[in-house]
C-alpha cells in the first residue's frame, strides 16, 4: 500500500507544471473551434511534448512514449489543476485510433492517424440506430458491395460530434444472411459524401449533444473497410470497453461534490447557511460517503492497471472496473439532484434566467447525467454483463424465436 | 360511506381531459414551450372556463358552481397528465378558494366569475426566504421581491405573501411594481420575479389559517398535477416497452422492465387515493387537513422524481431525446416538487402541524 | 366522498361497544391454549351476536348474517380498540372454511364447517414444500389411491400452526402424468394419523413461527378430497387471492408507527429527545408520509368493496388492491428498520436482554416483515404480477426446455 | 504506487480465512450462539494469537509485529466473513493500538503480547450517552454506567471511556465494578453492560487526537467486518440463485435475481477498496483520516444493511429460516450498524471533523 507514485513521477510532474507556467497561455480558451489555429498550434506542442497522443508511434505522428498509467494520469491531474486545455480526445482519438493501431492496414494507419491526432481530421462514430440501442447487433443500415464502392442506405443515431466531423466510423450490414454478429462491417467514410444528411438530435437538456445521420446511396470506396468483411463486430468490441469506464469518472464527481458543498454554504434560507441544515447536510454527507467509496475503487483499479496485477482474490479488479459506469453515472445524477433540492425554487431556473447559479449547470447536468445512465449500455445491461461476467450468473435462456 | 369519485367527478375529469387531448397536444406544447405561440396558456384557460372550471370554487352564491378541493384536484391532475399550460392553478383554484373567504371582497370574487380577474402567485415567502428576497408589508405598502412567481404571464392581479403569512392583492399596475419573466426547466409554466418598493396592497387576510389552508391548497393542486404527469409518463413507458423490440423481443417481456414498471405502479397507485384524501380533509376542515396536503406533496415529490427518472430510462436514448416529448413531463414533476416547499421542508411543517416538535426548538434552515 | 358510515353503522358501532363493556371481561386473554373453556365458550359467544364466522349459514353453526364489509371492519376496529380478544382467525376459519363452501360436499361442511369456526377443530395449510415455493404448481408431495384411500408421501413446509393443529388441508400430486397445474388434488387429513411428523422450523428471529410436515405412507380415506381429482389448483386458488391482502394491512402499520412516534419522544441522547433530532425525525416522516399514502389506498379498496363499484379510470380499484402486500411489507420492514436505527446501540438489544424496548418488537418485527416479504409470493412474484395482471405487460417467454 | 495487498497481506489473510474455514464452521458458529459451547470464542482467540494475530498491531520493539491497521482490517474482514465468535476486537485491535501510543503503559503492553491481558471496551460513551448511561470521573475513579461494552466475558481489563472522551483501563475486580451480559440479535458477539460506583480506575489518555484515531480504529475493525459478512452473504445468494430451482431453471438465470445480485455486488465492490483507504489513512496518520473512518462506516452500514436484505431475499424462505444460518450473517451486519455510531452520526461527525459545521452550532441530538 503506497499511494505515492515515486521520484521518477514526482519529477515528471514537476517538469509538466513547468510546462504549464510557461506555456499554459497559448493554449485554447472555452469552447473554440476546434481547428482554430491556435488549438491546432497547441495540440501539436502538446503531441511534441508527449502530452497527449502519448503512445501512438512517432512513425504514425504520435509522441512514441512507452504506456505509463501513472503519467497519463498525472497529465490529466495537472492540466485539470491548471485549468488549462488538455490534449485534444473525442472518438476518433479515443477509440478509432486505438482501432487502427489494432486492426487496421499499414496504410489506413499512415492515412489516417497523424491527421487525427493533431485535431486536423474529426471524427464521429456511427454505431447505434433506432431500433439497435442495447442489442447494438440488431443494426440495420447495410452496405451493398457495388464495383469498388460500398452503397450504404439507413440511419444512425446518438452521433455525439456528427456536426462537426470530417469523417465517420461505423457498423453497417455487409452479410445480411450471416448470423447477427456476424455479417457486420466497420467503414470509415467522409462526412462530405453526397447522400450523408446530420440532422442535431436535441435532447432534454435543450441542446443537440447529439446527432442523427442519414445515409442514402452513400458511396464509400470498397478498401475504407478496418477488417475483413463480416468482423466488424470483433473490430468494435476490441476498443468498446474503454468508452464505458470513462462514464463516472470519479474525480470528476469528487470536483462537482466540492462545488455542491461551496453551494451549500453560499446559498441560505431566511438568512440560514444551506449546509447548516441538518436534513440536507445528512444527505450532502451520503453524497460523500460514496463519493470517497468509488474513488478508492479508482485508486484499486488504477493500481492493478499500473502493476499490471492480475491476481485473484482481493485483488481481483475485474469487478471493480464492471460496476465503474452503473454506479458513477448514478451517483453523479444523484449528486447533481441533491444540488436542485437545496436551490428549492431556484434550483428550477435554467437558460437565461438571471438567477441561474454556478451556470446552469444543476439541472443539466441532472438531466445529462440520466441521459448517460441510458447511454453507453443502459443500467439493465450494466447490470446483465455484472452478474453474468461478474458473478458468473446464466444468461436469460434464448427466447425460442430468436434468430441469434 | 363512499371514498370514490362521484360520477360527476368523473364527467367532470373525462370532460377536460377530452379537451386537453383536442386542444393541447404534444405539437401545441412545444409551440408553447419554445415560445413561438404564447397565446395557447390564454386559449386554453378560456376553453376551460367554458367547461367551467374557472367557476368550480367560487360558492353558488356568487354565481359559482360550488364544488370541492376535490374536483380543482381533478383538474390539476388532468393538467399535469397533459403537461397543459393553462394558467388554472392562480385564477381557478387559489384565488376563488381564498376569496370566497375574504369577508368584503366581493368584487375580486365577481370579477373572478366574470372571467375578468386573473391571479398570478407570489407565495414563495410561505416556503422560505432566499437570499436576496422576502416580502414586508408596513402600512399598507409592499417592498423586497419574490422570487418564484407562479402563473406570472398577463395577470390582473397578483396574489402576494409577506413574511409573516398575511395575503395581499396587488395590481400590477401598481406604483413600485415591477416584474420580469424567469425562464425555467419547465416550459410549461410561465413564472418570473416580482420587485416591490413601496407598492399600495389591498390586504385579504391575516389570518393564519386562512393563510395556511390556501397554501395547503396550492399544495395539494401541485401534488395532483404531479400525479397526472407521473400517470401519464408510467403510460408512456408501459406502452413504449410494449411497442420497442430488441434482442427479438418487445423490452416489455424483459423481467428487469417489467419489474421497473411494477415499482413505478405499486409507488404511485396510493397516491391517487392519497390527493383524494388531502382534499377531502381540507374540503371537512379537519384538524389534520394542514399535515396532509403536506405529507401528500412531499410523498407525492418523491415517488415523482424516482418515476420520472425511471420511467425515462425504460424510454431508453429515446427518453432522453426531445424527439417523444417525455421530458415535459419529467420538468413538470421537477417543477412541482421544488415549488412551495421541497419534501424536507413540507415534512418539517407536518411534523410541526401535528405538535411532534416545536416550531422555534430546532436552529433549522429549510428541513 | 363521505367517509361517514351512516346511521345503520353508527348504531351498529354502538351496539357492538356496549356488547364488549358489559361482555370484554370474558374474552380470553393473552397468548392462552385456543382450546381453553374460556376462549371456545367466547368464541360462541361472539357467533351467537354475530361478531365472527358473521357470514357463514347458521346451518353449518355460523351467524347467519349478510356479507357487510363496513360491519366487519367496524367489529375489527372496535375489538381492536377495546383490546379484546376477537374472534378466531387462521388458516382453517378464514381459508378452508370459504373453500368448502365454495367448492366442498354438503356432507364436508356439515363435518368441518361447524368445529371450524367454533374453534374446536384447528387447521393448518400444507401448500408450499422445499422445492416448491414461487412456482408452488411444482409441489411433489404424491398421495396415490390404494384401495379407498389416499397414501401420501412427501414433505410440507411453512405450515405455520401445524403444532397445535388438528386437521390438515393441503395440496397433494395425484396425477402424476398430467400437466403440472393439473395433476394436484386438494385433500383434507387428520394432524394424528399415523406417519405424519411435525417439525418446529426456527427461523430469524429465534421462534419457531413455521414449521415442517413429513409424510411417510399417509392413509387418508378416499372421501377427504375437495373437489375432483386434479381440481387442486383451482380449488386452491378460489380462495389464495384473500390470503395476500391482509399482509401489509395499514391499520397495523399505522399502529406501529404510533408506538414509534413515542418512542422517539421516549428516548433520549445526550439528555435530548430523539424525535428533535431532525434527521431522525425526517426519516419518520417520510414513514409518516408512505403509511398515510396506504391508508388512503385502503380506504379507496375499501370503497370499492362496500359499493361493489367495478368502474374504470379512477374508480378501477384492481391496481390499488395488487399493490398492497409488496408496498405494506416493505413499508413495515423499513419503518421497524427506522425504529433499531433510533435506538442507536440499544436496537440490538434481544430476547431477555432487560434493557429491551417495547418487548423487543422493533427486532423481531423488522425480521418478521422481512420473511412476509418473501413469504405469501415473494416481491418479486409481486411484480411479476403487478406488471403482467395491472399493466398487461407480456409474460416472460417460457423456457424452452420447461416442462409447461 | 501501489493500491492493492501485498504479498503477506494476501497470506495473512488467507491463514486466517483457513483457520476460520476449518475451526468456525457453521455448527460451530450454533454452538457458540445457542450458549452451548461458550468455550469457542475463547478457543478462537488463542488459535488465532497462534498466527500471531494479538501481535499484529503491538510495535516490534515490545515484541510484536508492528504490522498496520490496512491488517487489523484484513483480518477483521475475514472475521466478519466467518461470523466468527473470536474477541479479537479488542485484544486484538483496540487495546494494542492505544497503549503502543500511551507512555508509561509498557506493562499492559508486555501484557498483551504475552497473551495475558484480554480486553473488552466500554466506548458507547463516544457516540452518545443513552438515557441512564453515562460515565463520569473524578479523581481517578469512575461513576455511571456503559451499556454496550464489546468483547464483554472472560476479560481481564475494561477500556472505558468517559464523557470527556479521556480512556481509562478498569480492572474487572476493582472495586465498585459490576457487570451483567445483555443478550442482543448477534449471538456472536458478547455483548454486556457495566456499572461503576468509585470504580478505581488507571488513566491512559487525556489526548484528543488519540482517542479520535483509537475510535476511528473501531470502526474501521467494525466496518471491516460488516465487508466480511456482506461479501458472504452476497456469495452465499450467487451460489443458492445457481443451485435453486424454480418454473424448470435456476432462479440464478431470471433478470430480476441476476439484477439484485449485481445491484449488491455494485454496491459492495466498492466498499472493499473503501476500508483500504481508510486503513491506509489512519496508518499514515493523514489529517482525514477520522473522517474517512466516519465515512466508511456510515457508507457500509447502509450498504451492507440492504445487502443483508436483499440477499435473504434472493434466499427466499430458506434465507428466513434458521436452516441455512444466513441469519447469523445479516444479525452481524446489523449489530455492527448499530455499534459505535449510527451512519447518520457518523455522517454528522465526518462533517464536524472537516470543518463543514460547528460542533455547537446545531442542537442535534445525534444527526
Amino acid at each position: 500500500m503506497d499511494l505515492n507514485y515515486g521520484p521518477e513521477y514526482d519529477a515528471f510532474r514537476a517538469e509538466l507544471r513547468s510546462f504549464l507556467d510557461t506555456h499554459g497561455h497559448e493554449a485554447p480558451k472555452g469552447n473554440n473551434n476546434p481547428k482554430a489555429p491556435a488549438s491546432l498550434a497547441w495540440q501539436r506542442k502538446l503531441i511534441e511534448h508527449g502530452y497527449t497522443a502519448r503512445t501512438i508511434p512517432s512513425a504514425y505522428g504520435g509522441a512514441g512514449r512507452e504506456p505509463d498509467i501513472l503519467k497519463a494520469r498525472i497529465i490529466a491531474e495537472e492540466f485539470a489543476r491548471a485549468r488549462v486545455a488538455a490534449g485534444l480526445g473525442g472518438q476518433g482519438i479515443s477509440m478509432l485510433v486505438p482501432t487502427l493501431l489494432e486492426m487496421g492496414t499499414e496504410e489506413q494507419r499512415v492515412r489516417f492517424i497523424e491527421p487525427t491526432i493533431r485535431g486536423e481530421m474529426i471524427w464521429c462514430q456511427g454505431y447505434s440506430e433506432p431500433g439497435a440501442g442495447s442489442d447494438l447487433a440488431a443494426l440495420k443500415t447495410r452496405a451493398e458491395l457495388d464495383g469498388d464502392e460500398w452503397v450504404i442506405n439507413g440511419q444512425k443515431i446518438w452521433t455525439s460530434t456528427a456536426h462537426i466531423a470530417d469523417w465517420m466510423f461505423c457498423l453497417v450490414r455487409t452479410e445480411p444472411e450471416a448470423p447477427k454478429h456476424e455479417g457486420i462491417s466497420f467503414l470509415l467514410l467522409e462526412m462530405a459524401t453526397p447522400g450523408l444528411e446530420v440532422r442535431p438530435l436535441v435532447d432534454m437538456t435543450g441542446s443537440a449533444n447529439f446527432n442523427e445521420v442519414f445515409f442514402t446511396d452513400v458511396r464509400v470506396p470498397k478498401d475504407q473497410i478496418v477488417g475483413r468483411r463480416g468482423e466488424g463486430w470483433r473490430v468494435a468490441n476490441s476498443i468498446l470497453g474503454n468508452e464505458r469506464d470513462s462514464l463516472g469518472n470519479p474525480n470528476a464527481t469528487l470536483t462537482r461534490f466540492h462545488a455542491l458543498k461551496a453551494l451549500m454554504e453560499r446559498e441560505t434560507v431566511d438568512g440560514q447557511r444551506l449546509i447548516d441544515d441538518p436534513v440536507l447536510l445528512d444527505r450532502l454527507m451520503a453524497v460523500q460517503g460514496k463519493v470517497l467509496a468509488m474513488s478508492a475503487n479508482d485508486l484499486r483499479v488504477l493500481s492493478a492497471k499500473v502493476n499490471k496485477t492480475s491476481g485473484g482474490g482481493a485483488n481481483d479488479t475485474r469487478l471493480a472496473r464492471m460496476i465503474i459506469k452503473l454506479e458513477g453515472t448514478e451517483l453523479r445524477h444523484e449528486l447533481e439532484g441533491l444540488a436542485i433540492d437545496v436551490l428549492g425554487e431556484l434550483g428550477l431556473a435554467y437558460g437565461d434566467n438571471p438567477l441561474l447559479r454556478d451556470g446552469g449547470s444543476w439541472q443539466a447536468q441532472y438531466m445529462y447525467f440520466l441521459g448517460l445512465i441510458i447511454g453507453g449500455g443502459t443500467s439493465q445491461i450494466q447490470k446483465n454483463i455484472i452478474s453474468e461476467r461478474g458473478l458468473g450468473m446464466p444468461k436469460e435462456p434464448k427466447f425460442p424465436t430468436a434468430r441469434s | 360511506m363512499e371514498f370514490a369519485l362521484s360520477e360527476e367527478q368523473v364527467l367532470l375529469k373525462d370532460n377536460v381531459d377530452r379537451l386537453l387531448a383536442e386542444q393541447a397536444p404534444l405539437e401545441r406544447i412545444r409551440s408553447y414551450a419554445d415560445g413561438s405561440e404564447p397565446g395557447i396558456a390564454h386559449m386554453l384557460w378560456h376553453q376551460l372556463c367554458d367547461l367551467g372550471i374557472g367557476l368550480l370554487l367560487i360558492p353558488e352564491a356568487a354565481d359559482g358552481l360550488g364544488l370541492t378541493v376535490l374536483d380543482a384536484a381533478l383538474v390539476a391532475e388532468s393538467l399535469g397528465s397533459a403537461v397543459a399550460p393553462a394558467p388554472v392553478l392562480g385564477s381557478g383554484i387559489v384565488a376563488p378558494y381564498l376569496l370566497a373567504e375574504v369577508p368584503d371582497a366581493g368584487d375580486a370574487l365577481a370579477a373572478l366569475a366574470a372571467g375578468e380577474l386573473r391571479v398570478g402567485l407570489a407565495l414563495s415567502e410561505l416556503a422560505g426566504a432566499r437570499e436576496d428576497s422576502g416580502v414586508v408589508a408596513h402600512n399598507g405598502k409592499l417592498n423586497g421581491r419574490s422570487l418564484h412567481v407562479l402563473d406570472f404571464d398577463e395577470q390582473s392581479a397578483y396574489l402576494v405573501a409577506d413574511g409573516k403569512r398575511q395575503l395581499y392583492l396587488v395590481d400590477p399596475q401598481a406604483a413600485g411594481l415591477s416584474g420580469r419573466s424567469l425562464t425555467t426547466i419547465d416550459r410549461t409554466r410561465a413564472t418570473g420575479e416580482l420587485s416591490f418598493s413601496d407598492t399600495p396592497a389591498r390586504l385579504l387576510t391575516t389570518d393564519p389559517d386562512l393563510c395556511a389552508r390556501t397554501l395547503a391548497l396550492a399544495r395539494i393542486a401541485l401534488a395532483a398535477d404531479s400525479l397526472g404527469a407521473a400517470s401519464t409518463m408510467l403510460s408512456a413507458a408501459v406502452e413504449y416497452a410494449k411497442q420497442r423490440e430488441q434482442f427479438n423481443r418487445p423490452i416489455a417481456s424483459f423481467q428487469a422492465v417489467k419489474h421497473m414498471c411494477a415499482e413505478m405502479a405499486a409507488a404511485l397507485e396510493p397516491c391517487r387515493a392519497m390527493v383524494w384524501y388531502a382534499a377531502h380533509k381540507l374540503d371537512e376542515r379537519e384538524a389534520d387537513a394542514v399535515m396532509m396536503a403536506c405529507h401528500t406533496k412531499a410523498h407525492i415529490a418523491d415517488v415523482g422524481k424516482r418515476l420520472a427518472k425511471t420511467a425515462t430510462e425504460v424510454h431508453g436514448g429515446m427518453g432522453f431525446t426531445d424527439l417523444l416529448g417525455l421530458h415535459y413531463w419529467f420538468k413538470r414533476i421537477g417543477f412541482n416538487r421544488q415549488t412551495l416547499g421541497t419534501p424536507a421542508q413540507l415534512r418539517r411543517e407536518a411534523a410541526i402541524a401535528q405538535g411532534f416538535i416545536d416550531n422555534t426548538a430546532q436552529n433549522s434552515a429549510t428541513a
